[in-house]
């Protein structure tokens, strides 16, 4: 029988890997999280607590896919202390996707944090298609660095470079992404440059490829509620991050009055980022 | 806007308000965001009903708060969250030209007061007392189940205010016509029907509650024939211009319910399947309903069931 | 009969008497006939209600009385047609082992006593009350909402028999616990929950109510979370055994049911679709359900969603 | 889009003819009508007066059906009485139909007044599979004598005899159907017998070929509400007209102890057949 994304699956969590100290990812099987598009997301439901929409992560398993999780309030953390063998449900995978463009060529991947988690399955897409891939990974510090193996060995079938980078240079590269990103931007050129992290990293990232011409697609975040355009929670300027995006291009970018700089509360009031 | 109406054939007439078409978007829905408002406009809505607010911000429940059940119908607990009457008059101040009906809720008068002499100098239409919300203590069906206070908060809205009012009711435990003659008596101009049902998911394999709150309201295609009728009824047995609400996803659903009664359609739930658009793809269809039915003005059919 | 349930894994207790599953077939479907109900009891039926019987015979409203709504959700106002007391009790009168809850309908204490004093000395297991049919004037639901006339008719009906009387609750004008109670302080030991809601269509073509009596009451999918709902609440509550109804249509939805509370669940309008080999199906599944769970009986699920 | 069977059509009536001073065809498109199989029917709606089962008559266009009204009660009555470009609404077909055994050469179909409806639609199928068909017309008098043109029409294609009876004699062979089937009987042998009509008469249509070990199917009719299998008003023993039948075989009818002995009112009493 065919499952409608909508469907609530309960699957049990078969597998835990550490990425940090604040940082774990849960493994699971579920055929619709297994074939979600790059910058789709699920609402994970961990019963009786919350439900918090997820990026849907990549494993290596038919048939699997995966959440990584940031520990931070109620939702995150009680998902963070799931153990092997308990139960959540799921829902979705919810969202539009990166688009890769037909003649596209090389492309700069350039993320942070959990953001990571859409461009690595972004990342499977496109070296389908074999383009020359090159991916930025970037956080404050060598202990908040994760994913790095995950990226080599999958980027390992096609022309790309991983490249790391610290704020502190504790580890990789010293500086912020958006440094790497105008370094990198002097001696290659790239067909699109996709993101996701941090929003006042990817408005950095949006802006410096707004002003090189060059074309950009974000992934957003914003507090969700239904994730399938009910609500109203997840409104960004006149879009729904759930419905019109994750993804959004610089055009959109561009043009938007909260992008990076103001985003609204669970009663819907509009906060700015400090 | 693409919708081309020269001869108004699709505006309605709400108390003493003109709609440019029947369509409006349904309390809760998208509704705290100014630029959401301006958007739909362009999707060629006739009105915006907000978010039902409350004189403080209210987080609302904790997720899960909507809960896709399929086949069109969905279970929420949303628990009325909502930025409050401050935040929300600063959200509507520049608003010039969008048609918009401000949801209220609260539990006593003086919360009602205070609400409509913060917004009444705002470009608004007027506003919508939810009287029906039927997961939250206190507030919404609580106070609607009790025809006491609802006779004294409408009465205290009409005090403060010259536009006009509708009372959102549901099926709770005072019967619906019941409930709109109250209001009516007490002064407001139109009836919204219905709010949401009392109603509950819970999934078998961890035997728990799905939403947060536990009970929830159901919305979308499992209640339009619950709203056909209720419509039906107080349009039939009270005169005041009513205006559906519950399961409509087309435009053959916005016809029913103008057939049963309504003189406009506030369009819900099915936003998640099918965004904004359908604003637009309704009022293009009702465009084409009134030419091949030659009518002069899609009101001719309003409460023609009533006939027979 | 293909069940093989060695350890009465599925039996349950309702009041004094025990099922041997918890399936049951809910009142007004397929509910005249005694070689219908040995048909549905070789498909491993738990129970059967039969439609409600009223002193005389009623022949019900003119068709259109049952319309399939799409998406498993249907609509009907048969008026509750039924053969009559006397009639009816000749149909049963060779009864021997099929396990029958007689559905009673009336508008007064005399036709519940006269009814119940015709029937007692039948071969079955005992009543329901039906006091929520939502269309039909001065019975079912019009008095379920006068809880005087409940007091009475429970009354009544206890004086004249010692079998289970199980009351039969909807969505009206007064709350479903309030109703519950009611019936339960008056004797009665059962509480089903819930039937139709009053509810309607309109055919939009020719701008006419489809039902013949206009309004008629909403059954299957669409209220499945209605009853869900009611079946926590009055369950969670009330000392008292509930029986659940309303839009089940898979072993999955009898599941929900008893976790939200319920000791047995009826079954309707998904015969529609399914006809009745649908008991031998979910009773099968039933069977598998309590095996995977390692259950020893299925009552141990009972009500279990009440501690989360 | 695809219609279901349960959607409520309104359809035209386009064409109109009189079979008789109380028989009537009306005439109108739609598709799931013209796709009916043989022994199922539509309820059809006459909207604000009554809804009723009609068996779902042949029409030669192609998209079309009709139903073939005896003028008797409420219902019937107002049916009759529709114009051209009057509406009606539809919902079905519904029902089981009549079966043609694979290996089957010959047949005989014997019917009479409306009955004979789903037995055209069976001729037309049976003709397809280029099957010898005897087919008997009966009737009380030669003015209740229809579908004669249209039977002989039909037949014309294949081998077969189309046979009128009047229990008069007024028109065609005297006697009733059952008289002309067992003539018939001996001098051939069919392969299947397949009836509709006055329920006494198919009780004696249906003795007849058990006695004679003939296979027999025939179509019922029972007072039916929903159509659909909720309402039960159409019960039969055990079984249901509108979804266990409308056709049943010799074996099952043979074990019947309604069939040709009692129906059920509307108000669900039993009532014998005079
Ligand atoms: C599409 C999408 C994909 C996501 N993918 C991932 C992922 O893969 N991994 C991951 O760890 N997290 C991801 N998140 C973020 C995750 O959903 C949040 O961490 C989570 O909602 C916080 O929930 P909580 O219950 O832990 O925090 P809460 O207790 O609810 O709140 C913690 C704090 O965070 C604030 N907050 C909540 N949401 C936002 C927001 N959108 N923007 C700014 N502040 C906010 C709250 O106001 C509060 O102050 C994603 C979010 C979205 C919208
Ligand atoms: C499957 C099926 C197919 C049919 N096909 C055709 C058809 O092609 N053409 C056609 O003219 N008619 C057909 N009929 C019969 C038609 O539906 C009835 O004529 C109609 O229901 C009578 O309705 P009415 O409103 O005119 O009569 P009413 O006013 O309802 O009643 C007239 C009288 O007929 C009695 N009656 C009603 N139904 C039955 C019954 N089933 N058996 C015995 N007595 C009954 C009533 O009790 C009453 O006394 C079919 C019936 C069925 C069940
Ligand atoms: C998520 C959600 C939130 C809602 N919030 C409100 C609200 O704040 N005030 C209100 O009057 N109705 C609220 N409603 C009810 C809707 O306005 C509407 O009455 C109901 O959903 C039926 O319409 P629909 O079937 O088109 O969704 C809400 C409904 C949903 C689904
Ligand atoms: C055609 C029809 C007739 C009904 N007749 C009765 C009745 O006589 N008495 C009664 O208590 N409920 C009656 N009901 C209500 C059902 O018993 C049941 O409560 C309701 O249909 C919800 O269950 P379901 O969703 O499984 O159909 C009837 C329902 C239908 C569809
Ligand atoms: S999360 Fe509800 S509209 Fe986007
Ligand atoms: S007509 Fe209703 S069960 Fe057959």
């Amino acid at each position: 029988m065919h499952t409608s994304i909508d469907t609530r699956r309960i699957v049990r969590i078969e597998e835990i890997v550490s990425e940090t100290p604040t940082v774990k990812t849960l493994v699971f099987k579920d055929d619709l999280s297994y074939a979600a598009r790059p910058g789709q997301f699920l609402m994970v439901w961990i019963p009786r607590i919350e439900e918090i929409p997820m990026s849907a992560m990549i494993n290596f398993k038919e048939g699997y896919a995966a959440v990584t999780i940031r520990k931070s309030g109620v939702g995150s953390t009680a998902l963070f202390e799931r153990k092997e063998g308990d139960v959540i449900g799921l829902r979705g995978p919810y969202g539009n996707e990166f688009a890769l463009g037909k003649n596209y060529k090389k492309i700069l991947i350039i993320g942070g944090g959990t953001g990571l988690v859409p461009l690595l399955r972004l990342a499977s897409f496109a070296i389908k298609k074999r383009l020359n891939i090159t991916m930025v990974l970037g956080a404050r510090s060598k202990k908040e660095v994760f994913f790095e193996k995950m990226a080599r060995k999958l980027l390992e079938p096609v022309r790309s470079s991983v490249k790391i980078c610290t704020d502190d240079g504790s580890y990789g590269l010293k500086g912020t992404t958006v440094d790497i990103m105008s370094t990198l931007l002097r001696n290659n050129t790239f067909d699109c440059v996709y993101t996701c992290g941090p929003e006042l990293m990817m408005k950095g990232v949006v802006d410096l490829a707004n002003k090189n011409s060059i074309p950009v697609q974000a992934s957003l975040e914003r507090y969700m509620k239904c994730g399938i355009g009910i609500c109203g929670s997840c409104c960004l300027d006149s879009l729904l991050v759930c419905q019109d995006g994750t993804v959004f291009n610089g055009k959109q970018l561009s043009k938007m009055l909260d992008f990076g700089i103001s985003y609204r509360d669970k009663d819907g009031q509009r906060i700015c980022y400090s | 806007m693409n919708i081309d109406d020269k001869n108004n054939s699709l505006s309605v007439e709400l108390d003493n308000v003109r709609l440019r078409n029947p369509t409006m978007l349904a309390s809760g829905i998208l509704g705290i965001s100014q630029s959401i408002f301006e958007r739909l406009y362009r999707e060629n809505i006739g009105a915006v009903v907000t978010k039902s607010i409350s004189v403080s911000p209210m987080k609302g429940y904790p997720n899960p708060t909507v809960i896709p059940l399929g086949g069109g119908s969905y279970l929420n607990a949303v628990g009325l969250s909502n930025p409050g009457v401050d935040a929300f008059s600063r959200e509507l101040s520049h608003n010039k030209n969008i048609p918009i009906f401000i949801s209220l809720v609260g539990s006593s008068e003086k919360e009602f007061s205070r609400m409509v002499k913060t917004f009444d100098s705002l470009n608004i239409l007027g506003y919508e007392i939810n009287l029906s919300c039927p997961h939250v203590s206190k507030m919404g069906m609580e106070v609607g189940d009790d025809p006491e206070a609802v006779n004294k908060i409408v009465k205290t809205v009409r005090m403060n205010t010259s536009k006009p009012i509708s009372v959102k009711v549901g099926v709770g435990s005072v019967d619906v016509i019941e409930l709109a003659r109250v209001a009516i008596d007490a002064g407001a101009n139109i009836i919204t029907a219905i709010n949401t049902l009392r109603a509950m998911s819970i999934d078998i394999e961890t035997m728990m509650p799905i939403l947060s709150n536990r009970i929830g309201g159901l919305s979308g295609n499992a209640i339009k024939p619950i709203g056909i009728r209720c419509v039906y009824e107080i349009s039939k047995k009270l005169e005041v211009p009513v205006i559906g609400c519950g399961g409509v996803s087309s435009w053959r659903d916005v016809i029913e319910y103008m057939i049963a009664g309504a003189t406009a359609v506030q369009i819900g739930s099915v936003l998640g399947s099918r965004g904004p658009r359908i604003f637009n793809q309704i009022t293009k269809a009702l465009l084409n309903y009134v030419e091949n039915k030659n009518l002069k003005n899609i009101s001719e059919i309003i409460g023609i069931a009533h006939k027979y």
